[in-house]
C-alpha cells in the first residue's frame, strides 16, 4: 500500500489525508483522543470561536429527527484567547492540521480574531464562519448575502497569510453566487455545507424542543443537500473544496469526492461512530488500492459528466 | 479511559411492565468502571434512532467482565434495544463519566433513588457496602413491581426504605416524602442520589439548611459522549456576569454536588 | 365521535378534514382508489399541470437517500385540456376537493392554465407550483425572487376567483419575504414546503443516479425544515397555511398544525404506505377526542412560544 | 385489483449463495393474480429502505392462498428482507400490474429468462402447461448453483435447455446465446422473455427478422407502485414528435409487447 498517496494540498494547506473533522463536533480534538489515534487524522476544524467567552443556549439543545440531529449549542466556547493560551499548545503537537473555525458579529470582531490567531503557533488554517448572524445588518447571516460574505473574507485575508477557508451556509438561494464572491475576495478554499435550519416540536408539550426554537440540522438526511452544493460550487469556482454534510462512512466520502470536494470533513458521524474517521481512512486507501489509483486527487470531480 | 468496543449481549430480559436488565461481556470496560459511569450504547444497527443513548452501568464483575444495565423503554431507542437478542454484539462507548466521588466518604450515608433513576446506584451500594460503611437506602417506584433489586437489597447489610406513589408498598407517595420524614428522624453526613430531575429539584427544599454533602446524578440529553459537542450541559454556580457557567454532565459529570449545580434555570 | 369538527375552512377553501395529497405523489386520486377510500380525503393535489403535455426527464428518475427520496420526474403530464376534458370528469364526483397544481415557464402561461381552469367545472382551488424555472428570467425559479413571484400570483389572481394556494420553494434565504410577497400579491393560502434541491452520485458509476443530475429531496429527511418554514411564514403572514414536507403519521401532522398549518398535504408517505392518509385521518380524530379538542382548528399555531 | 395487506412469512430461506425463496400467506392478494404480475413490499419496517421493493410472483397457489418469491439479495432493501423471519407479518401491496397477455396463446412457445429475472416465469410456465401448451423453456444463470427450479422443470412436459455464463451447465455462454442456436434450428410463435435489461436489449437483434410475438417484462426504479409517482417510465414507440411517450412500468406493465418498447434509448 506504500504507493498511495492520501497527501492533498489545498491551495496552501498540506494534509496528510483529505479527512478532517468538522467544526463543533469533535471540541478540539482532545475530546477523542481515547477512541482515535488523533495523529492519523488530515486536520481538525476546532469548534466555531468568538473574541470573548460564550456561554451558549439553554438547554435541550440537540434533537433527533429522520436521519438527522438537530442542535442549537449557541457557540459556547471560552473564547480566542484562552484557546491560544490554553487549549493550543496542548495539541498543536499532534500531527493533525488544526484548523480555526472563526465567528463574529461583525467585520471587526473577524478581523480581530484573525489578528490573535495569525500570531499564534500552531494554527494551520483559518475557517470563516459565515453563519453568524450580522448585528449590523439586524442579524442578517453574513452567509446569504454575497457582499457581506465578501466584505468577512476580505477582512480575514488582509490580516493573515494563513489559508483562509470560508465555510458556506447551505440556507441559501443560490449558492455559487456566495461562492464567486468569497473566491474574488480572495479566500483559498470553500468548505460546505454548514447546517440547515429546521426545528421539532414536542407533540406532548406542543412546544419547539429546542430550548432555542430553531436549530441547524446535520447528518445523512442532508447528505444529498451538500453533495449537490458541492457539485454545483465546483463548477463555478476554481478553488478547492472541502466537502460535508452527512458523511457516515468512506463511500459517502467517495462520493463528495467524485462531487468535486478536494478533502472533506466527519461532523455528526463521530457521535455516532467515534472511531468513524479511522475506518474512513483505511477504507479510502483500500478503495484506491482495489481501483488502481495512485492518489486521491484523482477521484475528484469525476462525477461531472 | 473509555473505548469503544462491541460486546456481546449475554441477556436481554424484561424485568417488569417497563423495564429491561440488560447483561453484556465487556471486560475491558468494566476494567476501568466506577459506581454512577455510564456507557453510550447504540441501540440499533441503523438509522434509527441515529444518535447513541446513554445508560448507567447498574452492576458490574471485575472477574467476569460482566456488566448490568436497567432500563426502561421509553422510545425509539430503548424500544429497538428490548429488541436485541442475547449472543448479538452491541457498540457501546464506556465507561464515561466521573461517577460518585468516594474519595470523602462520611459517617452517615444515604443512597436515595427514585425510578429507573435508581438503577445506577446498585453498583454504588455494592461498593459501600464492600467497605462496610453504614447506608441507608431510599428508593421510589411508582408502584410495587417496579421496585428494583428489592430481594437483593434485603439481603444486603444496609437499612432499605421504601416508598411508591401509589401506595402499593412501603412509604404512600414519592421517595422525597419519604426523605423528609427520614431527616426529622435522623441525621446524615451524605446523600448520593439519582433519579428524574423533578426529583431532585423537589430534594432541594428538604435538603437545603442542613450540613450533608449531596451528590446529584443528573441527566441531559446527549450527543457525543465525549465532551465535544456542547450539548449536554448543566449549569454550575460561578461568580461571573451570568452567575453561572455550563459544564457538560457527560464528561464533567454526570455526578455533581447538589451545592453547585443550578437545576431548574 | 360525531362532536368533532374535522372541517376545516381556509380563506375560501372548505375541506371536510385538513388531510390532502401532495401534487405529484397521488396522480389524480384514482390511482389510489384501490387502497384509499377517496371519498374521505380533504383535498388531492393533483399531479403538475402545464398548458402542454409533457413528456418529462429520462430514467432513472428516482432515488433514495437516507430518511428522503429524490426525483426528478421533470413535470411529466398529459396537459391541461387532456386533464379538464378526460381526467376532470373521472375524479369530479367524489367527496374530496380537486385542487390543480398548475407550472409555467412565463406569467403568461400561468394566465392561461388559469383561464382554462376557472371554466372547468369541479376545480376547487389552484395551487401555483412557483418552483418551476422562469425561461424569461435565465431559469431562476419564480419561487426564489419576491418580485417574479408575486408576478405569477398577480397573474393568477386577475383571471379567477377561485381560490389560489402558492406553493413555495424551500430553497430560498428567506422564505417569509417570498411569502409575504405572495399574500400582498393577492394569495389566499400559502402550501409549503415543495423538495430542497438534492442530489446523489453513484459510486460504481462515479456518475450522478437521477438521469437529470439533480433532483428534489422529499420524506421525513426533510421534515425538521419544513417544520421550520411553516413555523416561520405562520408568524409573517395572516392567510392560512397548507404544510407538508415529511409528513409519515399523525403525530407528524400534529406537529404541523402546531407550527401554524391549518391543513395539510402527504407527499412521498403514500409510496411507502398507501393506506396512510387514512390512518392518518382516524388517528387525528382520536387524538382531537382524547385530549378534549372540539375541531381541529383549535391546535393550530400553539407551538408558537 | 391490488391491495395493501399484513401478510404472513411462512418461510424465508436460502436457496443458493445469493438467492432467497419467501413464502407469504396472502389469500386476498393470491384470489388476484395472474403470471407475471408483482408485489411491492415494504422490506423492513423502519426508515431503511424507506421505499418499498418490487417482486415478482414466482409461483401462487390459489387454494392455499400461498404466494411464492424469489428474490437475489442486492443492496438494502433486500439484505433486510433477508433477514426476516417466518411468522412475522409483512407489509405488500399487490398483485400490480398487467402480468403476461395469455389472451392470443399461439401454438410454439418459448419461455426465456436470465439471471433472477427468470423468476416470475415458474407461474407463467404453470399456466401454460396448465393450458396443455407445448412450450419451450431456455434458462440463464451464471453458474449450475444460481439456477431456478431445475428439477421442478425437469418434471414437467416442458423442453427445457439451460445456459451457464460459466459454462458449469448446459449451454456456455448467456442465454441470449442459446436462444440464437434455438432459432437456427426451431420456428417459434411467441416468446416471454423476463430477465435482466442487458439480456433483453441483446434479445433484439436476435428476434429482429423474425415473425416472432415477443413479451417482455421490464424492470425500472420504482416509486409508489400504483402509477401515480411516474417514476417507473419506459418508452413506448409512438407517433409524436419525439417518436415516443413514457408508459409506466408498474401499472401499464411490467409486460410489454417487444416491437412497441424502446429499451436503449
Ligand atoms: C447519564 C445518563 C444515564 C442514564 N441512565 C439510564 C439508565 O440506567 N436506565 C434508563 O432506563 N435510563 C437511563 N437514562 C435515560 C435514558 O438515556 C433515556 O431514557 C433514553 O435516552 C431514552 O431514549 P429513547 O430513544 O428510548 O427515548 P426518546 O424519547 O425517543 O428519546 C428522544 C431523545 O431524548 C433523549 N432523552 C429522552 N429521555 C432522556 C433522559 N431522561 N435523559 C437524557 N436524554 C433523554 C434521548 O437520548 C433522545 O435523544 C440515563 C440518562 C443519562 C443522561
Ligand atoms: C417489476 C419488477 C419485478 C422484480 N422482480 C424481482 C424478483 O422477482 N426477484 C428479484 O430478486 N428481483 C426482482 N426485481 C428487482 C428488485 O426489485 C431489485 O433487485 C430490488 O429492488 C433491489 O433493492 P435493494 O434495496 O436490495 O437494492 P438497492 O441497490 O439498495 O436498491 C436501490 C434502489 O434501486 C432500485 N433497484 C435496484 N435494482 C433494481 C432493479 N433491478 N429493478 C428495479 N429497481 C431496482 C431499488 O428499488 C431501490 O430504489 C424486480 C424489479 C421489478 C421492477
Ligand atoms: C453539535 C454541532 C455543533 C456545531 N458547531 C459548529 C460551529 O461551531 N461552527 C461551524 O462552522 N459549524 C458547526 N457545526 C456544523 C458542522 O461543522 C457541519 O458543517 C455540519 O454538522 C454538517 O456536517 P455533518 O452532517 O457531517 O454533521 C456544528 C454541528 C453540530 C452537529
Ligand atoms: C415524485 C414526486 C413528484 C412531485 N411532483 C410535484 C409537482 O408536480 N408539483 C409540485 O408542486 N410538487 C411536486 N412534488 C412535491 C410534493 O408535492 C411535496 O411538496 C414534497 O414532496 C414534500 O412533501 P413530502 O415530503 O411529504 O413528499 C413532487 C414530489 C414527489 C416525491
Ligand atoms: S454529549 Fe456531547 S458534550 Fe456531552
Ligand atoms: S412506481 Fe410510481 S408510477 Fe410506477
Amino acid at each position: 500500500m506504500d504507493n498511495i498517496n492520501l497527501n492533498v494540498e489545498l491551495n496552501g494547506l498540506e494534509l496528510q489525508n483529505p479527512i478532517m473533522t468538522a467544526s463543533g463536533t469533535f471540541g478540539f480534538g482532545e475530546e477523542y483522543k481515547d477512541y482515535v489515534d488523533l495523529n492519523r487524522l488530515g486536520g481538525v476544524m476546532v469548534k466555531g470561536t468568538t473574541i470573548k467567552p460564550k456561554a451558549g443556549n439553554p438547554t435541550p439543545r440537540i434533537a433527533e429527527t429522520p436521519g438527522g440531529v438537530l442542535n442549537a449549542i449557541g457557540l459556547q466556547n471560552p473564547g480566542v484567547d484562552h484557546f491560544i493560551n490554553v487549549i493550543l499548545p496542548k495539541i498543536r503537537d499532534y500531527n493533525f492540521k488544526t484548523i480555526v473555525n472563526i465567528s463574529g458579529n461583525t467585520a471587526e470582531e473577524y478581523k480581530e480574531l484573525t489578528t490573535k490567531l495569525n500570531e499564534a503557533e500552531g494554527v494551520a488554517a483559518l475557517e470563516v464562519n459565515i453563519s453568524c448572524p450580522n448585528v449590523k445588518k439586524g442579524g442578517l447571516a453574513f452567509g446569504t448575502e454575497p457582499k457581506m460574505a465578501a466584505s468577512v473574507v476580505e477582512a480575514v485575508k488582509e490580516n493573515t497569510d494563513l489559508p483562509i477557508i470560508t465555510k458556506l451556509s447551505p440556507n441559501v438561494t443560490d449558492i455559487t453566487e456566495i461562492a464567486e464572491a468569497v473566491e474574488e475576495a480572495g479566500t483559498d478554499i470553500i468548505s460546505l455545507i454548514n447546517t440547515l435550519i429546521g426545528m421539532k416540536i414536542d407533540i406532548e408539550t406542543q412546544q419547539p424542543i429546542l430550548a432555542n426554537t430553531i436549530g441547524g440540522l446535520s447528518g445523512p438526511a442532508i447528505r444529498p443537500v451538500a453533495v449537490r452544493m458541492v457539485y454545483q460550487v465546483a463548477q463555478s469556482v476554481d478553488i478547492p473544496l472541502i466537502g460535508m454534510g452527512g458523511i457516515m462512512n468512506s463511500r459517502d466520502v467517495i462520493e463528495f469526492l467524485l462531487a468535486g470536494a478536494s478533502a472533506i470533513a466527519v461532523g455528526t458521524a463521530n457521535f455516532i461512530n467515534p472511531g468513524v474517521t479511522m475506518e474512513i481512512i483505511d477504507e479510502l486507501e483500500e478503495y484506491l488500492v482495489e481501483n488502481g489509483y495512485d492518489s486521491v486527487q484523482e477521484l475528484v470531480g469525476l462525477g461531472h459528466r | 479511559m473509555p473505548v469503544q468496543m462491541k460486546g456481546k449481549i449475554l441477556a436481554n430480559k424484561k424485568i417488569n411492565a417497563t423495564d429491561y436488565k440488560l447483561v453484556l461481556s465487556v471486560p475491558e470496560i468494566v476494567e476501568e468502571t466506577n459506581p454512577g459511569q455510564f456507557l453510550h450504547v447504540k441501540c440499533g444497527t441503523g438509522l434509527e434512532p441515529l444518535l447513541r443513548r446513554p445508560l448507567s452501568v447498574h452492576r458490574y464483575n471485575d472477574e467476569t467482565g460482566e456488566l448490568v444495565i436497567l432500563y426502561r423503554v421509553f422510545g425509539k431507542g430503548t424500544e429497538i434495544l428490548a429488541k436485541r437478542q442475547s449472543g448479538e454484539e452491541i457498540d457501546v462507548m464506556g465507561p464515561i463519566g466521573n461517577g460518585f466521588d468516594l474519595n470523602n466518604l462520611k459517617e452517615k450515608i444515604m443512597v436515595l433513588g427514585g425510578g429507573i433513576g435508581a438503577a445506577p446506584l446498585m453498583a454504588l451500594i455494592d461498593e459501600l457496602v464492600g467497605l462496610e460503611k453504614e447506608v441507608t437506602v431510599l428508593i421510589g417506584a411508582n408502584q410495587k413491581e417496579e421496585l428494583f433489586c428489592q430481594s437483593r437489597l434485603e439481603e444486603l447489610p444496609v437499612n432499605l426504605k421504601v416508598a411508591t406513589t401509589d401506595g402499593s408498598y412501603g412509604y404512600p407517595g414519592y421517595v422525597t416524602g419519604l426523605l423528609a420524614e427520614e431527616l426529622e428522624t435522623s441525621d446524615y453526613d451524605q446523600i448520593f442520589a439519582c433519579g428524574p430531575t423533578p426529583m431532585l429539584i423537589a430534594m432541594e427544599p428538604i435538603i437545603a439548611d442542613k450540613d450533608i454533602e449531596v451528590q446529584l446524578s443528573l441527566e441531559e440529553r446527549m450527543g457525543c459522549g465525549t465532551g465535544a459537542c456542547l450539548s449536554c450541559v448543566c449549569k454550575v454556580k460561578v461568580e461571573n456576569e451570568e452567575g453561572f457557567e455550563y459544564k457538560k454532565v457527560c464528561t464533567d459529570g454526570p455526578v455533581f454536588k447538589a451545592d453547585e449545580v443550578i437545576l431548574n434555570g
